[in-house]
């Protein structure tokens, strides 16, 4: 079996697949909320992260715990833990970014069942000279946390370990991004979303070995396909691997992406030193930011406009997860900025599910534009 | 439960109609090509003989595409001696133009109104609104009619045709007289405070409750739509030349608010029809692709 | 004591007229643009049904959206009262009534007296109404009657994503070109429906027997996803339409 | 037929003053320029009396500002359309869309005349993303310097404080030193304290007069709580605003002993958790004539003011100002400075934890002798919206009636005012309360 299916079978019975973990090691799952979670140390900690993600289902289950104006990403998250799908956590872990994320978390503590609990006070400035010191005092009161909860004891060797391989997962990532430069990219968006999101779900060491796999089948692996126009794929969350297959059947193919269910994930790695969890701790103050990290945007920003030159892309699909602030701030400026670069950008307005008819036209629409073939 | 529990007449219903061009004999002409716009609430067929208007119509989009097609395609040519097999490419365009099964390529109505508009206004237009039955659309093109740039209204049927039947169906007005009327008022009335049809709706009952006549409801009617209609347009800019294409063009009660809103007296007229742009921009498509086809 | 309550609905104006606990008459006129006119009418012919004189009305209740607007009312009541006082006279064991009207749903849960203890409405929203069955019945071009048969043979899901009516009309229209049978897309709709008004009555305590009045609880098809989506059975009244204007009508009794 | 308690009243003897006071705070920010004051953006949660170590200064906060605007429709309305056309979208914060719409249109709202340039924005992070993001816009858009405070403890919970107040500590040294340089003044850490001493003295003031209105019948009722407050929000590091709190708490403890009410007619006592909405104010003048009378809304006693809420004996009394507290240490130096404003944030946020806010909720209830929560589903506020179901079930859960309604406090086309005042109505049918028919 292909790389790819391997990843796809990872998705489509996440649970299942966590589930069995457990089984196979005698290991906890520890479920996290956002990209602000140390994985490294949750994996020291001999047990499986992982990354509580929606499923795109129309559901009203939530409408008595979240005000609907609560953006859909996280009302479908907690939708999720509500039906019960989460049943199999041993606990969950909540980085401290944005209010609606707050919202889901403050009621799955309240009102879904999970032995352990942790929210860690992710800094929300992190240009001040002491975000990396209180990050790390976090971290720490993370690792206390966990090994009185558990009875265990998270070793420096372990933390190496888990350091070297996020490290080398996040490497084996960016390297199959590369080949999305191609002209004729041996791999579709969607394809590398399941990538992603895999790793966000599966032990890193399987991920790794799959992924070295990917990288062995890309240098030959042939696409029946058109590539189209080349977009780039800009927002918040983005787990809808259906909704961009769909799109890549208008001829585009989507060739890099900036958001926190994507790149942003994997980009920047732990740079080694004494102490573990300091080093770690540093690396998620350093790491480019969510938009929900206020003031300047700089950062974000500039390395957008970096990827969509590297990446030669054609245009932007901006997309906007209904009632996300954070995110609202940056869409104006951000179209500002590619229309000073001459690359078109299309805004397009999520909710927990997609209506994909009536966003088709605006897609074809925006493809057209680019296609010279037309006129 | 009786007596005007339900309206006999559909006041909503606008006529459809066709039209033949005198001066085009089709059999002379080296290319005929046509397109096809399947709207959410109204379809039109237009036919090409090389780059002149040969016939078109516009009829009522039924509950399934490519009836509809059907139907706008033979109203078409029902007064012709064109057959659809003389016809050489066929686009199809609008809501369901992925269901129509005479069509060789589908292009989104958004790119066909912009080329339309550019047919029938010429190199000098640079931004479109198109305001059809569900869509608004604030479009921005090239002189060759390219689109460079376009938003179309969120989630929310508000400010479009479907809206005004719903108001016509409720004053029980002809929807082609809601226009006229609402500019026959001694003085504009403070527009409706919601454009959202459902709720404008029960906005307008408490209205004329309240002692308004029809065309004052009318008129705030219009100027609220007019007013989210500039709303769009201001998010995507106006160049010089404006005009505007779609159904609720031939409302003078929203267009002439909409002009006055935007401080524009000279539209860019839209002459045979500003309802067949897209259908126009279709059949103009399909004219180019037969060429390059031959190539 | 004779006494009326007349619902000054947006839709139709309901007049019933009682003695103590008998139900003499029930009239139903619609609205129109002269309600307080109808009202009157509609009053008359109660008053005519029940072969009593006008003077053997001891006390006018209204209420409904127009419910200030009557003169002839020595008092007013708001619906989310009159529901559930009409609701508690008929059906005693009730204690969470659900009233889904032409342009607005309400949820109330009341004690075995009808008081009212805490009640959920979407009057921002016509997503949960009577009117989006109407405005999705001319989407479909078919009557409400039909869409009722028509979702209840709907063998497949489509679910409507849209949460605003106008919205989900445009899906819906999307929905019949993509080819969808015109049954699933009227069960789509019912459903739309059903989940937002359960969801929203799901804000209240649940804990016993639930009532669905108003007009639309003669749509089987609704009240069927209703139970689907509560998980209960729902109980519905006699002339469901008539209950807001029997608790007016009883309220004057007491007021 | 319901009779209501018939109570004296009379006007407040020092609301002449007040008013003086809150015109003098909005004169300020037209003229502060031409006096040489620095003009400065915030928010209502930031600690500005630290600014007076740059010398004199007049302060904006950004939510007043707003609320100021959306009271007035005709103003506030075209302010919003404005923003929106920049691509921006209708459902952020409501404060922001009118401020910035109306900076955008270069109109401020106490005189017509042009926006007010700032000399430099100073914002707390206190809903995550907001604030520093809506003055980057202005930052950007008036080439202004900002910066920020990120201080929201939300759901911090366990593990050390320390290192969480050491990081806040930090911040507002590196604030100062970064206000040294943009504004090329030297920070006078005497005037620093001695602002923050009358801030904190005032916002302890403020809490006692929220308190005070435990009485039955109440000494002041919401819409002059609104109307006064704004010295408490704006002029808190004054002195005169010590004067003036001092006497309005006197006056009020004297309107008690004499049992002098707000609202002659008081029978029915009800309290808010957020800011109303304030193109529709009129709806408390409404409910009078059922005898409803609100007696107090949680943010404003947690914001611009200050009390202490004592969790194990279930009840809430004044708060006395940092330095009188044990185990604080006077402050004499930058230092100290920035440490007690550090924890003092930490431990008294404007979102504390919500576990802790559930609990004062109940007892801020039962110290105000209310009879029912009226709480407000704010569009575009996601702070004050994201657990309010929580809170409702909560309430309930303790046998307090609630009413909730949805609308927005800035945005007056997201209110239904009919829809609203008919559930009101309905909701008070209920609780037994009719309209008072006798004349008042």
């Amino acid at each position: 079996m292909g790389a790819i299916e391997e990843f796809q079978n990872v998705l489509a019975n996440r649970h299942q697949y966590a589930k069995d973990w457990k089984e196979r090691t005698g290991g906890k799952a520890i479920g996290g909320l956002c990209t602000y979670v140390p994985n490294e140390i949750i994996y020291a900690a001999g047990m499986l992260p992982v990354r509580i993600l929606g499923s795109h289902e129309v559901q009203d289950i939530t409408d008595r715990y979240l005000f609907p104006t609560v953006c859909p990403f996280c009302r479908d998250t907690l939708a999720q833990g509500l039906k019960g799908r989460y049943d199999f956590l041993d606990g969950i872990v909540m980085g401290r970014t944005c209010m609606h994320i707050q919202g889901t978390y403050d009621n799955w503590r309240n009102y879904i069942p999970t032995p352990f609990k942790k929210y860690i006070w992710m800094p929300g400035h992190v240009w001040s000279s002491s975000a990396k010191s209180c990050l790390a005092g976090e971290y720490k009161d993370f690792v206390k946390d966990l090994e009185e909860f558990f009875g265990i004891k998270i070793t420096n060797e372990a933390l190496d370990e888990a350091i070297d391989l996020y490290n080398t997962q996040r490497q084996l990532q960016r390297e199959v991004y590369e080949y999305r430069k191609q002209e004729e990219p041996p791999i579709t968006g969607a394809e590398a979303m399941e990538m992603v999101i895999a790793g966000q779900l599966m032990d890193v060491k399987e991920h790794i070995k799959f992924l070295k796999q990917l990288l062995e089948e890309l240098p030959d692996r042939q696409l029946d396909r058109e590539v189209g126009i080349r977009l780039m794929m800009v927002g918040s969350e983005m787990t809808d691997v259906e909704f961009v297959r769909k799109v890549e059947e208008l001829n585009c193919t989507f060739v890099i992406d900036e958001h926190c269910s994507g790149s942003r994930v994997f980009w920047d790695d732990v740079v080694p030193q004494d102490d573990r969890v300091a080093a770690i701790a540093d690396r998620y103050i350093d790491r480019w930011p969510c938009p929900a990290i206020g003031g300047a945007p700089g950062v974000r920003f500039k390395r957008i406009l970096e990827f969509a030159k590297q990446w030669d892309v054609q245009g932007v699909l901006l997309y906007q997860q209904k009632w996300c602030d954070p995110h609202e701030f940056d869409i104006p400026p951000l179209t500002q900025m590619f229309k000073e670069h001459d690359i078109p950008t299309l805004t397009l307005e999520f909710d927990v599910t997609v209506p994909f008819g009536q966003f088709r036209t605006r897609i074809e629409a925006f493809i057209e534009m680019a296609e010279l073939e037309v006129l | 439960m009786k007596k005007g529990s339900k309206m006999t007449t559909e006041y909503y219903r606008w006529t459809e109609y066709t039209w033949v061009n005198p001066d085009v004999d089709w059999r002379k002409a080296d290319t005929v090509t046509c397109g096809i716009d399947v709207g959410s609430v109204s379809s039109q067929a237009v036919v090409l003989a090389n780059s002149d208007i040969f016939c078109y119509s516009n009829t009522r989009t039924g509950s399934n595409s490519p009836d509809s097609a059907h139907n706008a395609l033979n109203l078409a040519l029902k007064d012709t001696d064109l057959k659809q097999e003389d016809i050489q490419f066929i686009v199809g365009t609008g809501y369901g133009r992925v269901n129509i099964p005479m069509a060789k390529k589908a292009i989104t109505e958004i790119a066909c109104h912009a080329r339309g508009a550019n047919y029938m206004g010429g190199p000098s237009i640079k931004t479109i609104l198109d305001m059809g039955g569900q869509d608004l659309k604030g479009i921005h093109c090239d002189e060759r009619g390219k689109v460079t740039q376009f938003l179309m209204n969120d989630k929310c049927a508000a400010g479009t045709g479907r809206g005004m039947e719903v108001m016509a169906e409720l004053l029980q007005v002809p929807i082609v007289d809601v226009g006229q009327m609402s500019l026959d008022v001694a003085e504009e009335p403070p527009p409706v405070s919601s454009t959202c049809v459902i709720f404008a709706k029960s906005e307008a009952i408490g209205l004329l409750r309240s002692g308004w006549t029809k065309n004052m409801v009318l008129a705030a009617y219009c100027a609220a739509m007019a007013h989210r209609v500039v709303g769009l347009l201001e998010r995507i800019g106006i160049e010089k030349d404006f005009t505007i294409t779609g159904g609720i063009s031939k409302n003078i009660g929203v267009t002439s608010r909409i002009l006055k809103e935007l401080g524009i007296d000279d539209p860019v007229p839209l002459k045979p029809d500003a309802q067949i742009a897209g259908a126009l921009g279709a059949s103009v498509f399909a004219r180019d692709l037969l060429l390059k086809s031959r190539k | 004591m004779i006494t009326a309550g007349i619902d000054m609905g947006a839709q139709a104006i309901k007049v019933v007229l009682i003695d103590g606990d008998k139900v003499l008459a029930r009239t139903m006129e619609w609205t129109g643009f002269e309600p307080v006119e109808t009202a009157q009418k509609a009053l008359n012919k109660a008053i005519e049904e029940a072969g009593i004189k006008r003077d053997d009305v001891k006390k006018i209740v209204a209420t409904g959206a127009g419910r200030k607007s009557v003169p002839f009312a020595d008092t007013t009541v708001t619906e989310v009262t009159a529901d559930a006082k009409g609701t508690i006279f008929l059906m005693p064991s009730v204690r969470t009534v659900i009233d889904i009207g032409a342009e607005e749903a309400r949820g109330i849960s009341c004690d075995d007296t009808g008081r009212v203890l805490d009640f959920a409405k979407n009057d921002k929203c016509a997503a949960g109404s009577g009117a989006f069955v109407e405005s999705m019945a001319r989407a479909l071009e078919i009557k409400v009657p039909q869409m009722i048969e028509l979702s209840l043979q709907s063998t497949q899901d489509a679910p409507i994503n849209a949460t605003c009516a106008v919205f989900a009309e445009s899906e819906v229209v999307s929905l019949i070109h993509s080819g969808i049978a015109k049954a699933d897309i009227a069960h789509a709709v019912h459903d739309a429906i059903g989940s937002r008004v359960s969801s929203m009555v799901r804000r209240l305590q649940i804990d016993q027997d639930i009532a669905l009045i108003g007009g639309v609880a003669n749509n089987a098809a609704l009240l069927d996803i209703m139970k689907k989506h509560l998980g209960s059975d729902i109980k519905v009244p006699e002339n469901p339409q008539f209950i807001s204007a029997l608790g007016a009508a009883l309220s004057a009794a007491s007021k | 037929m319901t009779t209501s308690a018939k109570y004296k009243t009379k006007p407040l003897d020092c609301w002449q003053w007040g008013k003086e006071l809150r015109l003098e705070a909005y004169q300020e920010m037209v003229t502060g320029h031409e006096q040489g004051k620095s003009l400065i953006l915030g928010c209502a949660a930031t600690p500005y009396g630290m600014l007076a170590g740059l010398g004199d200064f007049v302060f904006l906060a950004g939510e007043p500002y707003g609320a100021s605007v959306a009271a007035d429709p005709p103003f506030s309305i075209p302010c919003m359309e404005e923003f929106e056309s920049k691509g921006y979208s209708r459902d952020m914060c409501g404060y922001m869309r009118n401020f910035l719409g109306s900076m955008y249109l270069d109109k401020y709202y106490f005189t017509g005349g042009s926006f007010p340039k700032f000399d430099f924005a100073w914002s707390v992070r206190h809903c995550p993303a907001g604030h520093p993001k809506w003055h980057q816009i202005v930052s950007e858009f008036q080439n202004i310097p900002m910066n920020y405070i990120d201080d929201e403890s939300m759901l911090a919970e366990g593990g050390d404080d320390e290192h969480r107040i050491d990081y806040i500590a930090q911040q507002y040294m590196e604030s100062l030193e970064w206000m040294e340089k943009v504004t090329g003044r030297k920070y006078d850490d005497e005037k620093g304290i001695e602002a923050m001493r009358n801030y904190f003295r005032n916002e302890a003031l403020w809490g006692e007069i929220c308190l005070l209105n435990g009485a039955i019948p109440a000494p002041l009722d919401i819409k002059s709580m609104f109307a006064l407050m704004p010295i408490s929000m704006l002029r808190r590091h004054e002195e005169v605003a010590t004067r003036f709190l001092t006497a309005l708490r006197d006056e009020l403890k004297d309107r008690i002993a004499n049992q002098i009410a707000a609202v002659p007619n008081e029978r029915y006592r009800m309290c808010m958790l957020t800011p109303p909405p304030w193109s529709f104010l009129k709806i408390f003048r409404y409910l009078e004539n059922f005898g409803v009378v609100f007696v107090g809304t949680y943010v404003y006693l947690i914001n611009s003011g200050e009390v202490k809420f004592r969790y194990d004996k279930n009840d809430v009394i004044p708060a006395t100002v940092p330095e009188e507290r044990p185990g604080w240490p006077q402050m004499k130096t930058r230092e100290d400075l920035c440490r007690t404003v550090a924890r003092w944030r930490y431990e008294h946020p404007f979102q504390s934890h919500l576990d802790k806010r559930k609990q004062e909720y109940i007892i801020i209830y039962n110290h105000w002798q209310a009879n029912a929560y009226l709480l407000l589903l704010n569009r575009g506020c996601v702070p004050m919206t994201t657990s309010m179901y929580d809170f409702q079930r909560h309430m309930q859960q303790h046998g307090i009636p609630v009413s909730m309604f949805e609308g927005n406090f800035a945005d007056c086309r997201d209110i239904d005012e009919t829809g609203v005042l008919d559930r009101l109505e309905a909701f008070l049918e209920g609780q037994g309360i009719g309209k008072i028919t006798e004349p008042i």
